[in-house]
Order: structure tokens, then C-alpha cells, then sequence
């Protein structure tokens, strides 16, 4: 008993990470149409900014918060102006090409500015062990629960009651319409490329201060692929979820099965869900009657 | 000289080209390829055999996402298993070659038909996520089945013998890669002219029209991802017997990356576009070199540990520069020159 | 050129410009009255750069202490590196470029063992004398390849001593082992079964884990669930750190071993405390023996700081190939050759760099295994000590 | 015949100056011509204004240039590679030619867009706030009450998800999205569009409920120029990006020529012979 516990606990705390990242996917998918091929590149990219930024002043918790959540944005903002706007009007497939491009530069640029070897992040307190019960728990691993827990909450409200919530969703929906409602549609885009970024650089810096800082970090962009899908693309909060069960399955399969079945459970997975639900198991299915 | 473009008929519609000039010129090209090895060194030879072969790949990934609009982000996965099916017919059981390039295209065609259903269903970016996590699948796969593939420990390929000609030296290997490059190329063009091909551009220009004018959707589609799969998978086979050692390792999402950027840089669609796609794609890293040699020694300091770097870094401001500043790709480029060296001084 | 293997060589002839063919038998290239060139294909860039570029340094090192001394009969070495980021096309690029573009005298270097693997071909017909420290694979040097020379220990070889060693300190103790699911993985496995079929321990936890993982919490929960006394960790760098932090978190502390593969002090900067019971087994003396010491002495009047802070064991490693391979292309004399060089290298016995058991080979035997001694991780100081 | 003429209904050919002076009209469209892909012209030298108060319909057949006048004005012309590359839109006095839509909305211009182009994800009350996106929110609240009253039906469907409502409802929620943010000028596409009669039936009377009681204007585009008519003050007749008519709306539906060509009201209607056909051909020449 106390092993499927040990098993859930680690596994909701990795999937927390793959949720955030899902997240991240969703909010740029659901008001802009594309996927960012980007985005573990991205959080990849604020963990090394992050761990920058502490070498040079200091670990301390609120000014690395604050720190990435600025890194975020403002990669976000810069990545949206730069790359995305230009390409408006553009087949959605070119502009995912541009950001299958953008993951290319941005995992060289951490090559060539900093180095290829992994290094520790130097948050000493994500690492420290909480008792809780009889299992023990780094304390990143409890934050990044909390913190998927809160981001949940917060967008949910958002995504619900907040008047630029709403303006998002619509804008996802038809962005010319929303154009001709007196929304500033490619502030809403900005706005949405810069608070996917905070999310995505958010895990990275959890994953970074838990996994050591290194150059394929990356990767768990594409652990959130599954995630995302299996949520559904659209679907923030599903998202979320859907990182939540696929860390969830990666650790049961690897705590029961093998571990080489465990790094491709969630591929195995979300190709199973879409042939029977093509929009991901919370996505929104196209509404035929339009 | 042609005052302009005038189809009089189906057929010179369709012909592969009505220009004697292009026909001498192809020609002509063939005549200097087919005499590469007498005058290329060793180095270059490599290049241009790495051109052809790669080339045949992106051919490949030409006709399913060129010509019939499907995005597949997982074509490494059949470019390693066509050469696993290759490296386990000839390498583990020393069947003839012939047979080997059969089941190099045979079984990636098994797997395109496999992963190619999901198409019937899942359109753009969720195909394309579909098609990732095949690659994915398909590297534990192999690496799982080590009782048909040698698992991990990888597999050695000998170049071939056929037909009593040995393949070993270099040449003689480029010779069959460029055998196989024109096929690949001859396949693509008259595709492109056939029922089929016509077919498969209905269903990447609307595919729902497609199938009202009475296209079959599923069989076309999973006609596209097989041929598709089978080229892949013989561009495969002669990567491996290229490396001459064939493990999952060498095979990394990253080719991925790369045929895609191929496709972009020449012009999505286009076989002359793929061919001139893949040569700058090839060829990025000796060109980087070269301009990097140019500037001052602080670069060239960078260079010396951080090359490939750079390198990555121009790739990704390629890709992202053609997408923004010339969507129609080299090809499309070419043709303005052409155009312009026509019509010149007149603007058209 | 190579005589003997002139027919196999006429292939690569052919596909050579005429001109330049006969103009590379005329000569033997890669040398000239002032300079031997020296070619090595190593990642240099990426992730693996930590082995290759600290590689680098180590004959970097080894040519400048040549050098210093007026060269090898008076010819400076030169040396090249083509960087293939341990991607096996890459690395066929490399070598060829090495040889046909650069003209190198010797290769230092045939990068990792799946990439040694790939050039093997290419290497043997073109004749040219290799010696390959890093990538040891069975298949460079068994069946005999004529111009190949290998140097150390295999992964399964150090995989059994460790195993062995630390069965000997813990006697009757159950083990657990994850390999990697690659070639190294399945070498190490390997190894680990040779000393489970002479020993007959218990094993308790036995699983393989994909490349690049980094989340090891469902297999070390395992491990702690299966009972194991004894861990084999068949990962690299940043998996054995995650192993080793994961079972830091679940409050297991056992013995860890470990091959040498990632024997480097980044991997005890990154466990910080969690690398206090791991152990490894190397053919080089760890850093901080007398001689590793007395070593790290006499490299640093070679490199800079910059570079001495990037040394790891491949330093070492690279040093004593780029030591023997010098050794014999000195002992040819005023016109090395490649055949000559080979038969030097061939009649290279107990040769000493003080950093590991003597070197030596064969005529029918191109393999200098090294012995392997057992070392222990020291957090404090980041580096390993001898264990004894 | 000189572009910048109209028939007038009343009068024969009058100089459009005539017709249009800027201080009276809340909307004024002058010699405006619109080119798609710089090479396509869609719409040029039109001229036309909407008074307050008024319902103004612009009339014609598919592809006349009527929608692409609307997109201009709402200043979303870009999204489609459209360009205004003559001319002046002034609307209170102020050229919006060069306007972002968004700012074009907030000085009071709202478009109900062709095919009503709800938010299908969202839900009725979402898409209404949608509507009022740039209103601060105690207007918001305050609109809500008023679109509510103009549509009771769409209060029992607050929370339904829009793209799941039938058309009549749909447009409904078009309209009342477009009253949220209490516009000056009410710009409509088609709103007639694939409805059953007795919806358009519906849509008009809270058309001309709203310029009655709450004295709105409306720019109202069709293609039923029949129920235009009907509702409108004034009409303006497109041909091929032109204007080619326009005059108040009870004289053009009384004209001849409009009965028979945009209201399908042709007196011969039987058994035409090859002189009413070269007529026919004659007078549609001399309309366009």
C-alpha cells in the first residue's frame, strides 16, 4: 500500500511538471490555433536565464520567483513579436514549422552561452525532504503540486469569469470576429504567448531545481506532447490533467512493468485515446452545427 | 525563345516538361553525376552521396506532406525501420541485397499503413503528434525485439554485392545511391502527373471536396503514407549501409527536424524544390564553415569548440527565414530568377 | 601507402581524384620535415563534450610535453579535431574528412563505441594507424583489425569489478541493477552477469531504463521495495545523479557502483551529499592519488586554468593513448611510416605513463586492458580516492 | 458615363455631392475604392452616407462589393489582404480609414458580421459579453438588461452554448452582441441570410424597433432588397463594386427598374420575346 502511495505521490509531482508545460501548450493553442513546438525549449530556456540570475545574485526563493516569472513573460513577448506576429495571415503549418525553427536556435543558444554539462540549479531549498506521513518528499516536489494547483484554480477563474478570459476563447474561436468586437486580438495573442511562457519557465525552473540544470531539459516538452493531446489541445484545465495522468501512468507502468515501456506510456497512451476520442478526452469537439 | 507559358492540352499540361532546354540540361547533369567519382575527392564524393540518398528520404516525406497534405513529424520512424529491414535481412541473415531493399521498403509500407489509419480521423496537428509518438514508439520497439534486431548491441552492414558488381568502394556506392535518387525522382514527378498524384492534391487542397468528386479518402491517403513510408525506407537502408552500422541511436528525432527543413528551404510540393532543399541542407555545415573562415579569428575561437552550435543556430534562422520572407522556398526563388532572366529588361 | 592492404584500399582509390592518389602513394601523409599531424573525431559539442573535450586536453597535453622536448625527432606535432557531437553520420564525416581533406598522419581518436563502431570500415581500409581509448568495443579489436589499437577496459570488463569488488566488501549482500537501454546498457548487464554466474548472489531488482531519463522515482522505489543491499547503476551522468538523489529522498543509503564511464567530478558536484557511498572502478589512478596528483601536477604546466578546470578522467585517458601513439611513431625513426608506426605500436610492451598499469600490445593482440582498481567517491573535495 | 454620377430615382443624374455633406451624417463613405491582393478592385469611387437615426440599406446582388464596403468600414480589410486605396470613410467627423477595428468599435461603429460568426464554444451570456468588451462594467450590466429585453428568448438561453442554438436564435445573439456596446452606428451583414421568413420577420421588427424607439442608425446590407426596403429610409443600389442607384426607399421600390431586377416584380412576366431580352440587356447595360 504504502508503494502505490509512494508511486501516486512522485508520480502526481512529475506530472505536475508535465501539466504545467501542458498548460503552457493549451494557452497558446487556444487563443492563436498553433502548437508551440517551442515550449519545452522555452522552459528550458527561463531555467538557464533563472539559474543565471541566481549565480549572479543569489538563490534566494522570492527574487528567483520573481525573476522567472519576468523571464517568461518577457521571452514570451519577445518570441510572439519577433516570430509570431510577422507570420499572421500565414498557413497554421508555416508558423509551426517557425517554431519547430525557434526550438532549433533556442536549444543551441544554451549551448553556445552557457555549456552541455549538467549543473546543480543551486535552489538548496526545493531540495530538502518533507515528512508527510511515512513518505518523504523534496520540497520542489510538493511546491510544483501546489503550484499546478493554483495556476488550476486561478486560470479556471479566468478562463470562466474574467472578461479577458472570455476575449481569449474568443479569439481562439475566430479571431476575425473578435477583431470586429473591438477586441485587440493580437494583444490577447502577446498576452497569451507571454503567460504560456511564465508557465512553461515556471516547470522548467521546478524540474531545473529538482533534476539538475542541463541541456535536455527540453525534453519534458516533449513528455507534455502527450499530456497536452491527451487533455485536449484546447482544453487548459484538461490539460493540466492530463499531465497530472500521464505522470501518473508513467510511474505506475514503471512501478509495476518496465522502465523502458514507462518513457513511452504516455505516447502509447494518447495514440490509443485519439483513435477513439479525436480531440483529446476534454477538448472541445468541433461544433458541427456552424 | 518561349514568348510565355501556353498549354494548348492535357497532355503538355502534364508532360514532365515541354522545354528542350530543361530536357538537354537534365541530360547534361546526368552525363556530370554519372562522372562525379572521376573528378570529386573523397570528401566531396561523401557530400554528394550523402545528398543523393538523403534525398531520396525527403522525396519521400515529399509525397505524403507536399503532394497529399499530411503532416507526419514522425518520419525517422520509418527511415530506422527501413533500415532495420534491410540491416536484418542482409546483416543478421545474409540474404541476397535485392531482398534487403525489398524489405526495406516493405516494412516501414506496414508500418505507414498502421500509422497512416489514424489519418482517416485525425487531421493536422493532432496526425502530426500522432506520427511523433510512432517514432518514438517504434525506436523502444526495436530496441525491445532484440531476438529480430540485435537490440541495442546494433547491426554491422557490409556494403553490397549485386548482380556481381560489389558496392564497396566509395564510387561504386554512390553509383547506387544515385541510382536510387533518380528513381526516387522519376517516381515523384510522374506521381505528380498521374491519377494518383492528382488525387493526392485534391485531398491536401479540400479533402472533403475531394471525396464529393468520388476520390476515395481512406485509400488514397493511406496509398500517400505508404509510398511515402516505402521511399523513406529505402532512403533508410542506404543511410545504414552508409554508416555501415545500423543502431537506433543514429537515428534521432532530429533527422526529423532536418527533412522538414529540407521540404521548407526548397519549397513544400516541389521535387526540383526538394532537390535544391536538400542540397543546401547537406551542404550547411561545409557553408557555415566557409563563412566562418571568412570573419575574424574571435569567430573563428567560437567556432573551434562551438561549431555545431552556430551551426544549429543558422539552421533554425533558415528555416525560420524562408517560412517568413520567401514561403515558396529555393524553388520558388529559382523560378524568379528564371523569370527574370527571360523577361529581363521587362519586368514580366 | 599501406601495401598489404592495398587491394582492399583500391576501392577508396578509385573514388580518389587520380592525381591525388598516386600523389599520396608517392609520400606518406600527414607528415612533412617540421610537423606531424595528428587527427582526432570526438564530441566536442553537446552533452558528450564532457568526455571528448576533456579528451582533447589530455593529448593536447601529451603533445605539448613532446613538444617541449624538441618534438618526435624533431617534427612538432600538429594535432585536429573534427568535433561529430557523438552522432554516428557525423562521425563518418569526420574521419573521412580527417583522412582525405586534413591528410593526417594518426588518429588519437575514433569518438565513442557506437561511432568507433560506424568508422570501423572506413578506418581499416584506409590503413591508417588509430589507437581508440574511449570507444571500446569488442569488434575494434576482435577479430584483429591490422591498423586499430585499443586502449583500457571494456564496460563489461569494469561492470564485473565493480561488481566483484564490492561483492568482496560486502560479502553475501543482494544486488539491484538498471543498465541503460543501449549498447554501454547492455554491456554492463553483461558484465554484471559474469560476476553473477562465478559469485551466485542474490539479484533482487533488475530493469533497463530509456536514454535520457530523468525521473527515476518509480525504478528506485523499486529498488527499495525489492530489498536490495547492493546497487549497480548503469547510467551515465545526470541518470546516475537521479538515481542517486531519488534514493537520497527515500532515505536508502547503499553502497552504489558505477562504471567509469562517468567517473567525473561533475557528477559528485551535482549528487552533493547523495554521492557519499558511491563507488567506481577505473583503469586510470583516481585524482586524488599520489599519482593522480603528481599528474594534475604536470598538466597544468601545459593548459590553461580555464582548461584544467575542464579535466576529467578522459584527460587521463587521452593522455596515455596520445603517449603511446607518439612512443611508436618516435621509434620509426627519421621516415616514420604507417606501417612502420603499427609494427612500433605492435612491439609497444609495458610502456609507462604512470597513470595506469603499463600499456602494452601485440602482433596478434591490439588490446592494452588495463587493470582496474576500485575507487571511492569523496564529496568533500569532489574527486575520487583509491580504496584499499 | 462619369463615375462619379448616380441615378437618382428622383431626378435622373445628380451629382453625388448633392446628396452627401458630411456635417449632417453620422457615416460618410466618399469615392472609396477598395483593391484586394493589390490587384483585385473590389469596390471603387462609392460614395454613400448614413444619416442618424436612419436605416440605410445597401443593396445589390453576390459579389457587388456591399460586404467589402462593410469590412472597410469596420477596418478589418487587412485580415482578408484588402486595402483602401482611394477615398475616405468619416464617421462623427472623423476619418476611421486608417483605424485598428478595435479603435473603430470604441467610437461607436459595430458590425453583426455575414453568417453571424457567433463564438460557437462559448455560451449566449459569453458571447454577449464578448459584445461589450471595450464598455466598462456597469454599462456592460446595463446593455445585458437591455439586449435581454430586446430578445427575451436569449435570457432563458444564457448559459446554452451558442453554436448548438438554431439560426433565428443565433442571429439574435449576433444583434444583441453587436447592442452591447450601445453603438452609434449598427452596420449589418445579410442578416437576413439562410433564415426562415417569419426569423427575418423577427430581426426587422426589432430593427426598426430600435430606430423608432431608441433611435438608432443602421447600415443595413442585403440582398433581399425586398424586406430592405421594406424597413429602410434610404437605399443604395451596388452593381460591380458601383453604386449605380440610390434615392429614398419607397421611390425605389416603386421603380421599374428595381422591381424587375432586384425584386423580382418584372410586369412581363410571361412569354418573353428576343425584343424584351435586348431591352432587358439594354437597360442593365445603362445600370450599371
Amino acid at each position: 500500500m504504502n508503494y502505490l502511495i509512494q508511486l501516486t505521490a512522485t508520480g502526481i509531482a512529475i506530472g505536475a511538471i508535465y501539466g504545467l508545460i501542458a498548460m503552457a501548450f493549451a494557452l497558446v493553442y487556444k487563443s492563436t490555433g498553433l502548437i508551440n513546438f517551442a515550449q519545452g525549449e522555452v522552459a528550458m530556456m527561463v531555467a538557464y536565464l533563472t539559474w543565471a540570475f541566481a549565480g549572479q545574485f543569489g538563490s534566494g526563493l522570492i527574487g528567483v520567483a520573481v525573476f522567472t516569472i519576468v523571464a517568461g513573460m518577457v521571452l514570451g513577448l519577445v518570441i510572439e513579436r519577433l516570430l509570431i506576429r510577422p507570420m499572421m495571415g500565414e498557413p497554421i503549418f508555416s508558423i509551426v514549422l517557425v517554431t519547430i525553427g525557434l526550438a532549433v536556435i533556442l536549444r543551441s543558444l544554451v549551448l553556445l552561452i552557457w555549456d552541455a554539462s549538467p549543473h546543480p540549479m543551486g535552489i538548496e531549498a526545493a531540495s530538502e525532504l518533507i515528512r508527510i506521513g511515512n513518505l518523504n518528499m523534496r520540497a520542489g516536489q510538493v511546491f510544483v503540486i501546489g503550484l499546478m494547483g493554483a495556476l488550476l484554480v486561478a486560470s479556471w477563474a479566468f478562463f470562466r469569469y474574467s472578461r479577458y478570459g472570455i476575449a481569449m476563447r474568443a479569439v481562439a474561436d475566430d479571431d476575425r470576429t473578435a477583431l470586429l468586437m473591438g477586441v485587440n486580438t493580437a494583444r490577447v495573442q502577446a498576452v497569451a504567448w507571454a503567460a504560456s511562457s511564465t508557465i512553461a519557465g515556471m516547470a522548467g525552473v521546478c524540474f531545473a531545481a529538482l533534476y539538475d540544470i542541463s541541456p535536455d531539459i527540453y525534453s519534458i516538452g516533449l513528455k507534455a506532447f502527450p499530456a497536452a493531446i491527451l487533455g485536449g489541445l484546447d482544453a487548459v484545465l484538461g490539460s493540466a490533467f492530463g499531465g497530472i495522468i500521464v505522470g501518473l501512468i508513467e510511474n505506475m507502468t514503471g512501478g509495476y512493468m518496465s522502465s523502458t515501456i514507462k518513457e513511452i506510456s504516455g505516447f502509447v497512451l494518447i495514440v490509443g485515446v485519439l483513435m477513439i476520442r479525436p480531440s483529446g478526452l476534454f477538448g472541445q469537439r468541433e461544433i458541427e452545427r456552424v | 525563345m518561349r514568348s510565355g507559358n501556353f498549354k494548348q492540352n492535357v497532355g503538355e499540361l502534364i508532360a514532365l516538361t515541354d522545354s528542350k532546354s530543361v530536357a538537354t540540361w537534365s541530360c547534361l547533369l546526368m552525363v556530370a553525376l554519372i562522372g562525379a567519382p572521376m573528378v570529386l575527392d573523397a570528401h566531396l564524393l561523401g557530400l554528394v552521396t550523402v545528398i543523393l540518398f538523403t534525398l531520396v528520404g525527403a522525396l519521400g516525406l515529399n509525397i505524403l506532406m507536399g503532394y497529399t497534405g499530411l503532416v507526419s513529424l514522425g518520419h525517422v520512424g520509418f527511415l530506422v525501420l527501413g533500415a532495420y529491414g534491410y540491416a536484418v535481412t542482409v546483416g543478421i541473415h545474409g540474404l541476397h541485397p535485392l531482398l534487403g531493399f525489398l524489405m526495406a521498403g516493405i516494412v516501414p509500407a506496414i508500418a505507414g499503413v498502421i500509422v497512416g489509419a489514424p489519418s482517416l480521423r485525425l487531421k493536422g496537428i493532432y496526425l502530426a503528434i500522432t506520427t511523433m509518438a510512432f517514432a518514438f514508439i517504434i525506436n523502444t520497439a526495436i530496441l525491445e525485439a532484440d531476438f529480430i534486431t540485435n537490440g541495442s548491441s546494433g547491426i554491422f552492414l557490409p556494403r553490397p554485392t549485386m548482380f556481381g558488381i560489389s558496392f564497396k568502394s566509395d564510387a561504386a556506392f554512390y553509383w547506387l545511391c544515385l541510382f536510387f535518387a533518380v528513381a526516387a525522382l522519376a517516381v515523384t514527378l510522374n506521381i505528380r502527373r498521374s491519377r494518383i498524384g492528382r488525387a493526392f492534391m485534391a485531398i491536401r487542397d479540400n479533402d472533403i471536396a475531394a471525396q464529393s468528386m468520388g476520390i476515395n479518402l481512406i485509400a488514397y491517403k493511406l496509398l500517400a503514407f505508404v509510398m511515402s513510408a516505402f521511399m523513406t525506407g529505402i532512403a533508410g537502408a542506404l543511410f545504414g549501409v552508409y554508416l555501415s552500422f545500423v543502431t537506433v541511436e543514429g537515428f534521432t528525432f532530429h533527422l526529423t527536424i532536418e527533412a522538414l527543413a529540407i521540404l521548407v528551404v526548397g519549397g513544400l510540393g516541389s521535387a526540383l524544390g526538394v532537390v535544391l532543399g536538400t542540397i543546401l541542407i547537406v551542404l550547411l555545415p561545409e557553408i557555415t564553415g566557409v563563412l566562418l573562415s571568412l570573419t575574424g579569428d574571435a569567430a573563428q575561437e567560437v567556432m573551434a569548440t562551438k561549431a555545431f552550435e552556430v551551426r544549429n543556430i543558422l539552421y533554425g534562422v533558415i528555416i525560420i527565414g524562408f517560412l517568413r520572407f520567401d514561403p515558396t522556398g529555393l524553388v520558388g526563388i529559382w523560378k524568379d530568377v528564371q523569370r527574370t532572366w527571360v523577361n529581363w529588361p521587362l519586368k514580366y | 601507402m599501406n601495401i598489404k592492404s592495398l587491394p582492399t584500399t583500391l576501392g577508396l582509390v578509385a573514388g580518389l581524384l587520380l592525381g591525388t592518389a598516386t600523389g599520396a602513394l608517392a609520400e606518406q601523409q600527414g607528415i612533412t620535415d617540421t610537423e606531424i599531424l595528428i587527427g582526432e573525431v570526438l564530441p566536442v559539442s553537446g552533452p558528450p563534450a564532457l568526455l571528448g573535450f576533456a579528451h582533447t586536453l589530455g593529448v593536447k597535453a601529451a603533445a605539448a610535453e613532446i613538444n617541449a622536448a624538441g618534438g618526435i625527432n624533431g617534427r612538432m606535432i600538429r594535432i585536429i579535431v573534427e568535433d561529430d557531437g557523438y552522432v554516428n553520420s557525423r562521425t563518418v564525416e569526420g574521419v573521412r574528412k580527417l583522412l582525405t581533406v586534413h591528410k593526417v598522419f594518426a588518429l588519437t581518436s575514433l569518438s565513442g563505441a557506437a561511432q568507433g563502431l560506424t568508422v570501423l570500415p572506413l578506418v581499416r581500409d584506409s590503413g591508417i594507424p588509430a589507437i581508440s581509448p574511449i570507444g571500446i568495443a569488442e569488434e575494434l579489436h576482435t577479430p584483429l583489425v591490422p591498423n586499430i589499437f585499443v586502449v583500457g577496459s571494456t564496460y563489461d570488463a569494469a561492470s564485473e569489478a565493480i561488481v566483484r569488488e564490492l561483492s568482496a566488501l560486502n560479502p553475501g549482500k543482494s544486488w539491484g541493477i538498471i543498465v541503460q537501454d543501449d549498447e554501454y546498457g547492455s554491456l554492463t548487464h553483461q558484465g554484471f552477469d559474469r560476476a553473477l554466474a562465478d559469485l551466485k548472489f542474490d539479484v533482487a531488482y533488475d530493469d533497463k531504463y530509456t536514454r535520457g531519463q530523468r525521473d527515476f522515482s518509480s525504478e528506485m522505489l523499486r529498488l527499495q521495495a525489492s530489498g536490495a543491499e547492493l546497487f549497480m547503476m548503469g547510467g551515465i551522468i545526470a541518470e546516475n545523479v537521479g538515481m542517486a538523489k531519488e534514493l537520497e529522498r527515500l532515505g536508502y543509503d547503499i553502497p552504489l557502483g558505477s562504471s567509469f564511464v562517468g567517473r567525473v567530478p561533475a557528477i559528485l558536484k551535482l549528487m552533493g551529499d547523495a554521492g557519499s557511498n558511491l563507488y567506481a572502478t577505473d583503469y586510470v589512478v583516481p585524482e586524488q592519488s599520489e599519482k593522480g596528483i603528481a599528474f594534475l601536477e604536470k598538466l597544468s604546466g601545459f593548459l590553461t586554468e580555464d582548461e584544467m578546470a575542464a579535466t576529467n578522467r578522459y584527460t587521463f585517458t587521452g593522455y596515455i593513448a596520445a603517449r603511446a601513439m607518439f612512443e611508436a611513431i618516435s621509434r620509426c625513426g627519421a621516415e616514420p611510416t604507417w606501417d612502420c608506426t603499427i609494427e612500433k605500436l605492435e612491439g609497444l610492451t609495458d610502456f609507462e605513463t604512470g597513470i595506469s598499469s603499463p600499456v602494452s600490445f601485440s602482433a596478434d593482440d591490439h588490446f592494452a586492458r588495463l587493470e582496474l582498481g576500485l575507487m571511492k567517491a569523496n564529496v568533500d573535495v569532489l574527486a575520487f580516492e583509491p580504496v584499499k | 458615363m462619369t463615375t462619379d454620377q448616380h441615378h437618382s430615382v428622383t431626378g435622373g443624374a445628380v451629382k453625388s455631392t448633392a446628396v452627401l455633406d458630411d456635417s449632417e451624417n453620422l457615416l460618410s463613405i466618399r469615392n472609396l475604392k477598395v483593391v484586394y491582393n493589390s490587384s483585385i478592385e473590389a469596390v471603387r469611387d462609392v460614395s454613400l452616407s448614413v444619416s442618424a437615426g436612419k436605416i440605410v440599406a445597401l443593396l445589390g446582388a453576390n459579389g457587388a462589393g456591399k460586404s467589402t464596403i462593410l469590412k472597410g468600414v469596420s477596418g478589418v480589410l487587412f485580415t482578408e489582404d484588402g486595402e483602401i486605396e482611394n477615398g475616405s470613410i468619416n464617421f462623427r467627423g472623423e476619418n476611421i480609414s486608417e483605424l485598428m477595428p478595435d479603435l473603430i468599435v470604441g467610437r461607436g461603429l459595430v458590425q453583426v458580421p455575414e453568417g453571424r460568426r457567433l463564438f460557437a464554444p462559448l455560451t449566449v451570456h459569453e458571447n454577449l459579453v464578448m459584445g461589450g468588451h471595450l464598455v466598462g462594467s456597469k454599462v456592460l450590466a446595463e446593455r445585458l438588461e437591455f439586449v435581454f429585453e430586446l430578445f427575451p428568448r436569449l435570457k432563458e438561453k444564457a448559459s446554452h452554448i451558442s453554436g448548438y442554438l438554431s439560426g433565428g436564435e443565433q442571429q439574435m445573439v449576433a444583434v444583441g452582441r453587436a447592442l452591447m456596446s450601445d453603438p452609434k452606428l449598427l452596420c449589418l451583414d445579410e442578416p437576413s441570410l439562410g433564415l426562415a421568413p417569419q426569423i427575418i420577420d423577427e430581426i426587422f421588427k426589432v430593427l426598426r424597433k430600435l430606430r423608432d424607439e431608441n433611435g438608432a442608425s443602421i447600415l443595413l446590407v442585403e440582398q433581399n432588397a425586398h424586406r430592405a426596403l421594406e424597413i429602410a429610409d434610404y437605399a443604395y443600389i451596388m452593381e460591380n463594386g458601383r453604386v449605380v442607384m440610390d434615392g429614398a426607399a419607397d421611390a425605389l421600390a416603386n421603380n421599374r427598374d428595381v422591381k424587375e431586377f432586384y425584386l423580382g416584380l418584372g410586369e412581363a412576366s410571361e412569354g418573353k420575346s428576343m425584343r424584351d431580352v435586348k431591352h432587358y440587356k439594354r437597360r442593365k447595360r445603362w445600370l450599371s
